[in-house]
């Protein structure tokens, strides 16, 4: 093996795959001195509310938290573009003595008035919890005052994972889930969760389901208006996306609400069409449903299977390497590069658990590197003895794969090219291909360069 | 209600937190490793976002706060962390800066990393430097000069002789910027110490093997051996005094300390070149006076295409001192002159600077955000824009060109290798900002010419 | 009726006319003065065309025919403006070029400047040259380069003895890249002989007193010194080899040429720097590892943006030979490469050197004008050009980004001073490459992100 | 004096003005050997046709002289941009040896087929009266089989100076005239001559016209179309414009048509209201004419009086040289740079005659330079002297003014700012104050710069 130092913290986090079984020591917080790849509680919450587009989304704190997340997603919004500014109550000196809950309610109230949201959402980042502001409080004294949902969000930064981040973010939804009018939806009828609309990706899905019969009732949070999320437990069928972000919503609404939901996945032309099925499956009782899907499914891989084809030819037999936040996204490219032909050699995720860790081992070939929340010394390592053509991965992954001469493909949250469903995958197919293939390579010093 | 502005809500903040900037500092020593004491976001903000401006690795290491963490103190979690740090990455430097966190919940990371020691006093530590960076107090800017002055403080010693070399202290200028300085500076056939240099350790080629720590950056030997310099050129004229580094250099060992202001101008760059001259007796160098004069025959090739235009000017308040003062040499007059920081230095140096005769017709905006620049934008009916990336939806919406310099540039390629200063960096901008004007003037003529 | 393409009238020429050429290479020699021999016109207009380029004065003399010289031969005028171009500009050397009109009618210059000469033999007359460059034959192209071998020939001695030095013939590039390969080759350690050489002669400073004749150009002692260098370095490829001013150096002093290409694009530069590594027994110079380092870092961070677009290339041969060939190694597809230029040798150097997988996607057009450039933009969907200001109309129709090189640009600031050549030019090539993708991609797009 | 030698040639070019009287030795060839300013007979005829804008301009020759005139003038055309495309026989060593009339005709054949124009200028440069080509012929055989007018234009560049060319080019013209309908014109109706619409100037002087109720039956030559020429001779006054570029058309449509000519400036508020005036004056038998333009010169003078006066406050005492094309300029210019405050110490032309330079003289103060056909050397010798503030020519003059440290004006082709009438003078004014007073002098060698 190579000469890299694993932390003793960190030997349970890295595997080889093989027969022998191997239990990954994940969900648990990084390592001291450790430059994890992975964010905070409040990066969670603050990427599954993003894309709410007119919500008012305040960050309590220092600048920073607020400074580093302002316009750097590609979550679109078809109308409304509030979500797009970003809003501090810029915390100094003074408020961290005295406190800033009189800070916290100026601002909410001048920014309201300016910005007239449907709702506001408020991040309480680290020192919100350590100076004892009520930010609860401040919320409802301004619901009253303003006459809209203002709700916090527990996002301090240190209180546990990216994942206590979605879970935050879910309580808040759930907040405004129920509050409103669900007469006129049809028996026919999904949310959509988990699906953030970066690039456009949620109206594509939304057309597949419009095609198919299906209502779209709200999506969480792609594309989203505070009015949608409202009256979304009208809705007959929760299908949540890949990632773990909004599980726990799906599950808050089924004990609530009794809404069933699936896990579905719109990545790669096979689970997307599986996610079709499986919603028109749902809706057995309207078999027309499933005969449009049929249809759909049809036309749609159709129009994308020459160019697959020919993209498959030269992309035969290259190497990937995968390491992204959600391991369910994982399983999903897994599955789309062996349509292409390529093998995986690394995968690894931010934020998996057991159980997915165990689908990894048995989805993935013999010798592939198997990691939970890695950092760039593994990373490099990994992907250099495995000799990865591609890695896959966010912009923190960006200069380790290109320092190295090494294709990259962003599948995180700050591209702005759709790359679910079908159209997804050619657009996916062709990054991967455009990448691989550059010229650029003849130069990296692995091939000689120098 | 009376509203004060520190009452106000911040949108779309036009500076940075602290940390960033102590963070960039410890990127430009030699074999230098930055730890964040604090949660683990914040070291991934900081390194998501000073990687899509100079599309580098950018480790920063965090120790990782949790919940215990934050309830019986850091302690533990720092020295686990310095710990991981060294056996991981084997520095020979390890640049602590704090969090608001940290900060907030009380620790004492000097009593903290002298009990370090005193356990580990068997085996061979890096140095480890340390500079307190709340991001409640200052912005990005503070974090930088504290952190330079902090490594001067812990390093620095008065050595006894002149060794002839000048101490540079450039501020947070690019890669390209620091590269050129040192060749200015040597081109007098002096020694350059440069504090930050992080010229090549965000600014590197492709490897042929992983590199825990990029080469290059200032060694810990040079930044002992500015003590014994001939002089310090502090290129920022709005850090307070008190806190920079020349201040440190000259209580300390006694070097005398220059503040030129950020080489970027005919004027200022002028200033700069003659005191490279005087401190170094020696005549310019030919070659720039050549580039002084080719840049000058530029600015009366081009003076009529821009003469009476009118600007908004955003950036680090150093880089807007210098920008305002270039702009007014051309003829453009920067009708807003904005910054996110909070020196309160700004408009003093501004007044200082500026030619008196436009003084009623340029708005400073200390402290400022987007919506202040955007607002006061409005009112000024500007005919373009000169700042980071971050200004672009204003320009969007006014239909004005945005002439993209300082940090972040992260909707342009190559900023890391942009230049600001010296007579070639001014060059490039003036060029820049001709070319803005004629092809905003080329783009929404009816006619198009192909002549201008 | 069958047309052959010769037969066609030009629309919107991708050309000018043989004097030219030859006119810009007298102004790189140091006290020269180009005189054309024919009407007044086409001085001005050469003169209109070069200043609107290079933003200098441009003295070209002429020998203003009139409706009677025309008739009688031009023989007196040639010499009364010889003697009137001596008195007034005290020349070392005036550079003689015929229009089309003075080589119809058959004036037989050489002799007539063997009269003049034997006429003034009391006198101290400057060097006199000349070049036969009626303009319907060839193009400002084979103007230059017959100029080049022209001085060559009048000046170049064999002296018996190496002198070290490397000649460089750069042919026709800006006066930045002249100032940047004489720092190339010069940082190994080597004097450089390079003609012509109008890096100061057209990109100066402001004067005190007017300068009659700029400073600056390669003396005509250097001109006969290149008869006694190490090599000559040509780098042109098209040019025809029995023409080259290489060769004339060849014939009659034996020096060796090395015909490099331009040195733009790494696999260019690598030919050229190890052609001077070669010759001069020494190893790059770090300064240009780095250089050439962080080139290689930029392709590969910036070859998503750029993969697999398609580009119009239009410029003088050999420039579109280096274009084209540094855009297959980023990427892009040189999908129609097109030059007014005659030389005969485009497609054949451009087939030696473009990967031949693109054989099919890539459309050679040898005299092309902008019409038949247009027609073939129009088939092949671009994304981008890139050539002189003049494809701009042709741009601002289909909507896409014009990267400005070469000669003339006419609607930027700047031109002079645009660097080509080199690691450092073409890293700056790719950088306005990419941005120009970015910033067309950023402006077209509904949402206007500023973080790409 | 200053260490100048002025070539003996031109002794009698170069003067200062004093109480003595002096001949100006102008309207001669330019010596051989000097770097004159002036062009050649080709750009005389392609100044004053180039803005007729759905003809065809085909340039017989080698490709030089289509090259360096492509689209490089400021003549707006409000329909067709036929003009702005450069068209050549771009003739080769076959043709020069065995003549270019075969190409000729194809090439017209070609564009004419391709571009449709309204008719055809072929412009015969110097050598095709060398190798013999029969242009006219060519032309008359093309008119009848394409059926449009296809006029040659006799501009061989050798055959005497710019001045030449403009009669080249008005006898080209002269071909067109009264060849078109001219019923429908109102007995108040003018022909606008020599203005050539740089910046849209001839769009501003035929507004002013129009309120005064005069009809503008053709503009020779901005923004012109060949119909609009044709039936040029149906107007009831010439009013010809400052330059001598196209008196002579002027005379010839008097002789043939007797239609009166005047002449006038549109250059300065003095010049244009003087203009204006004496069209009025023309139409006296209409006395609402004079009353309307009576009106117009004090609402347009009123408009750009204000800005000015501020303008003159600052601009008072400056120094101005001024050398452009035609001595007409030259006199409203000066008065135009007395009305801001400022005084003429050099003033030249190309191609002034005895009577323009005998009215420079009376025009001018003492010691004032005057010039004819000058050069670089002795313009930039007389700008240091008289320590001039402001230089006012074309681009070939630009930077000698730029390499010494003075402001500079285009008053050339070649500008895009429109000059003329009223508000021209604002234009004028604003672009004089913006040279004059950018800071950029500060760093001249002449102010101590260094």
């Amino acid at each position: 093996m190579t000469d890299l130092k694993i932390l003793k913290e960190r030997e349970s986090q890295v595997h080889r795959n093989d027969l022998k079984a191997f239990h990954m020591g994940c969900d648990t917080k990084s390592a001291a001195g450790s430059v994890s790849q992975r964010a905070c509680v409040f990066c969670g919450s603050r990427v599954v509310l993003y894309p709410v587009a007119d919500a008012l989304h305040l960050v309590h704190g220092p600048i920073g938290c607020a400074a580093y997340t302002w316009d750097i997603r590609g979550a679109l919004s078809s109308g409304p573009q509030l979500h797009r500014l970003s809003f501090s109550t810029d915390l100094r000196e003074e408020q961290v003595v005295f406190g800033g809950e009189k800070k916290l309610h100026q601002c909410l109230t001048d920014l309201i008035d300016r910005h007239a949201p449907s709702a506001a959402f408020v991040y309480a980042t680290c020192i919100v919890g350590i100076i004892g502001d009520d930010v609860d409080a401040v919320c409802r004294t301004v619901t009253r005052e303003k006459g809209i949902p203002v709700i916090p969000v527990h996002s301090e930064g240190f209180k546990g994972t990216k994942k206590d981040g979605y879970a935050a973010a879910c309580k808040a939804l759930f907040q405004l889930v129920g509050t409103g009018e669900t007469k006129d939806i049809s028996p026919v009828s999904i949310n959509i969760l988990g699906e953030f609309n970066i690039g456009g990706e949620a109206w594509m899905i939304e057309e597949y389901y419009q095609k198919m019969g299906v209502e779209v009732v709200s999506v969480l949070t792609g594309d989203s208006r505070v009015e949608k999320i409202k009256r979304s437990h009208g809705a007959a069928l929760n299908v949540v996306q890949c990632s773990g972000a909004m599980l726990q919503l799906a599950e808050m609404m089924e004990e609530a609400y009794g809404i069933p939901y699936i896990r579905v996945s719109y990545f790669g032309l096979e689970d997307t069409a599986q996610a079709l099925y499986d919603v028109a499956a749902h809706f057995s009782d309207h078999p027309e449903v499933t005969e449009a899907t049929r249809a759909l499914v049809k036309a749609e891989i159709g129009a994308v299977h020459p160019d697959l084809q020919a993209f498959k030819k030269v992309l035969k037999g290259k190497k990937a390497a995968i390491y992204v936040g959600g391991a369910f996204k994982a399983f999903s490219l897994i599955k789309a590069l062996r349509y292409l032909g390529m093998t995986t050699v690394l995968v690894g995720s931010q934020t998996g658990n057991s159980q997915d860790y165990d689908l990894l081992k048995k989805m993935c070939d013999k010798d592939t590197i198997i990691v939970d929340d890695s950092n760039p010394l593994e990373l490099s390592t990994y992907i250099m003895e495995k000799e990865a053509d591609l890695f896959i991965g966010g912009v923190k992954e960006r200069p380790i794969a290109f320092k190295m001469g090494i294709g990259f493909c962003d599948h995180n949250h700050e591209r702005k090219t759709p790359l679910a469903g079908f159209k997804g995958m050619h657009n996916f197919a062709t990054e991967v291909y455009t990448t691989v293939r550059s010229p650029v390579w003849q130069f990296a010093p692995r091939f000689g360069g120098h | 209600m009376d509203v004060t502005y520190n009452d106000s809500a911040t949108t779309n903040a036009c500076k940075l937190c602290t940390p960033l900037g102590a963070s960039l500092v410890f990127k430009g020593v030699r074999g230098s490793v930055p730890l964040m004491h604090g949660s683990q976001g914040c070291a991934t903000y900081i390194r998501r976002y000073l990687i899509s401006h100079f599309r580098e690795p950018v480790d920063i290491a965090s120790s990782n706060f949790s919940e215990d963490t934050a309830i019986f103190g850091g302690g533990d979690n720092l020295k686990q962390a310095i710990t991981n740090v060294t056996r991981q990455y084997k520095p020979e430097l390890v640049g602590i800066s704090t969090t608001c966190l940290s900060e907030t919940i009380g620790d004492d990371v000097g009593l903290i990393l002298k009990e370090f020691k005193a356990e580990q006093s068997g085996g061979c530590l890096p140095e480890i430097v340390h500079v307190s960076t709340p991001s409640y107090r200052g912005t990005h800017m503070d974090g930088f000069h504290d952190a330079v002055a902090a490594l001067l403080h812990a390093l620095a010693s008065s050595r006894g002789g002149n060794n002839g070399c000048i101490n540079i202290l450039p501020g947070m200028v690019s890669p390209a910027d620091m590269r050129h300085i040192r060749e200015i500076v040597e081109d007098f056939d002096t020694g350059c110490l440069m504090l930050p240099d992080y010229s090549e350790t965000l600014d590197g080629m492709l490897w042929a093997t992983y590199q825990k720590i990029p080469d290059g950056g200032i060694g810990i030997d040079e930044i002992r051996e500015m003590g014994g310099a001939r002089a310090t050129i502090d290129m920022s004229r709005v850090c307070s005094e008190k806190r920079s580094g020349a201040q440190v250099l000259k209580a300390r060992c006694n070097i005398p300390a220059h503040r030129t202001g950020l080489p970027l101008g005919v004027k200022a760059c002028d200033r700069f070149f003659s005191t490279l001259s005087a401190l170094t007796r020696r005549d310019v160098p030919k070659k720039y006076t050549r580039q002084r004069g080719r840049l000058l025959d530029a600015f009366v090739d081009g003076h009529k295409y821009i003469s009476g235009k009118r600007a908004v000017v955003y950036a680090e308040e150093d880089l807007v001192v210098g920008l305002a003062a270039f702009l007014c040499e051309i003829g453009i007059i920067p009708v807003v002159c904005a910054s996110g920081g909070t020196s309160g230095h700004l408009r003093e140096v501004l007044e200082q600077t500026l030619p008196g005769n436009l003084k009623e017709e340029i708005r400073i905006i200390e402290e400022a955000d987007f919506q202040d620049i955007e607002e006061a934008a409005m009112e000024a009916s500007p005919d373009l824009f000169i700042g980071n990336s971050k200004g672009y939806s204003i320009t969007r919406k006014l239909g004005i060109p945005l002439i993209r310099v300082g940090f972040p540039i992260h909707d342009r390629f190559g900023g890391q290798r942009s230049l600001h200063v010296g007579y070639r960096g001014t060059q490039q901008l003036f060029d820049n900002i001709v070319n803005a004007v004629l092809e905003a003037r080329q783009t929404t003529s009816d006619v198009g010419y192909s002549y201008m």
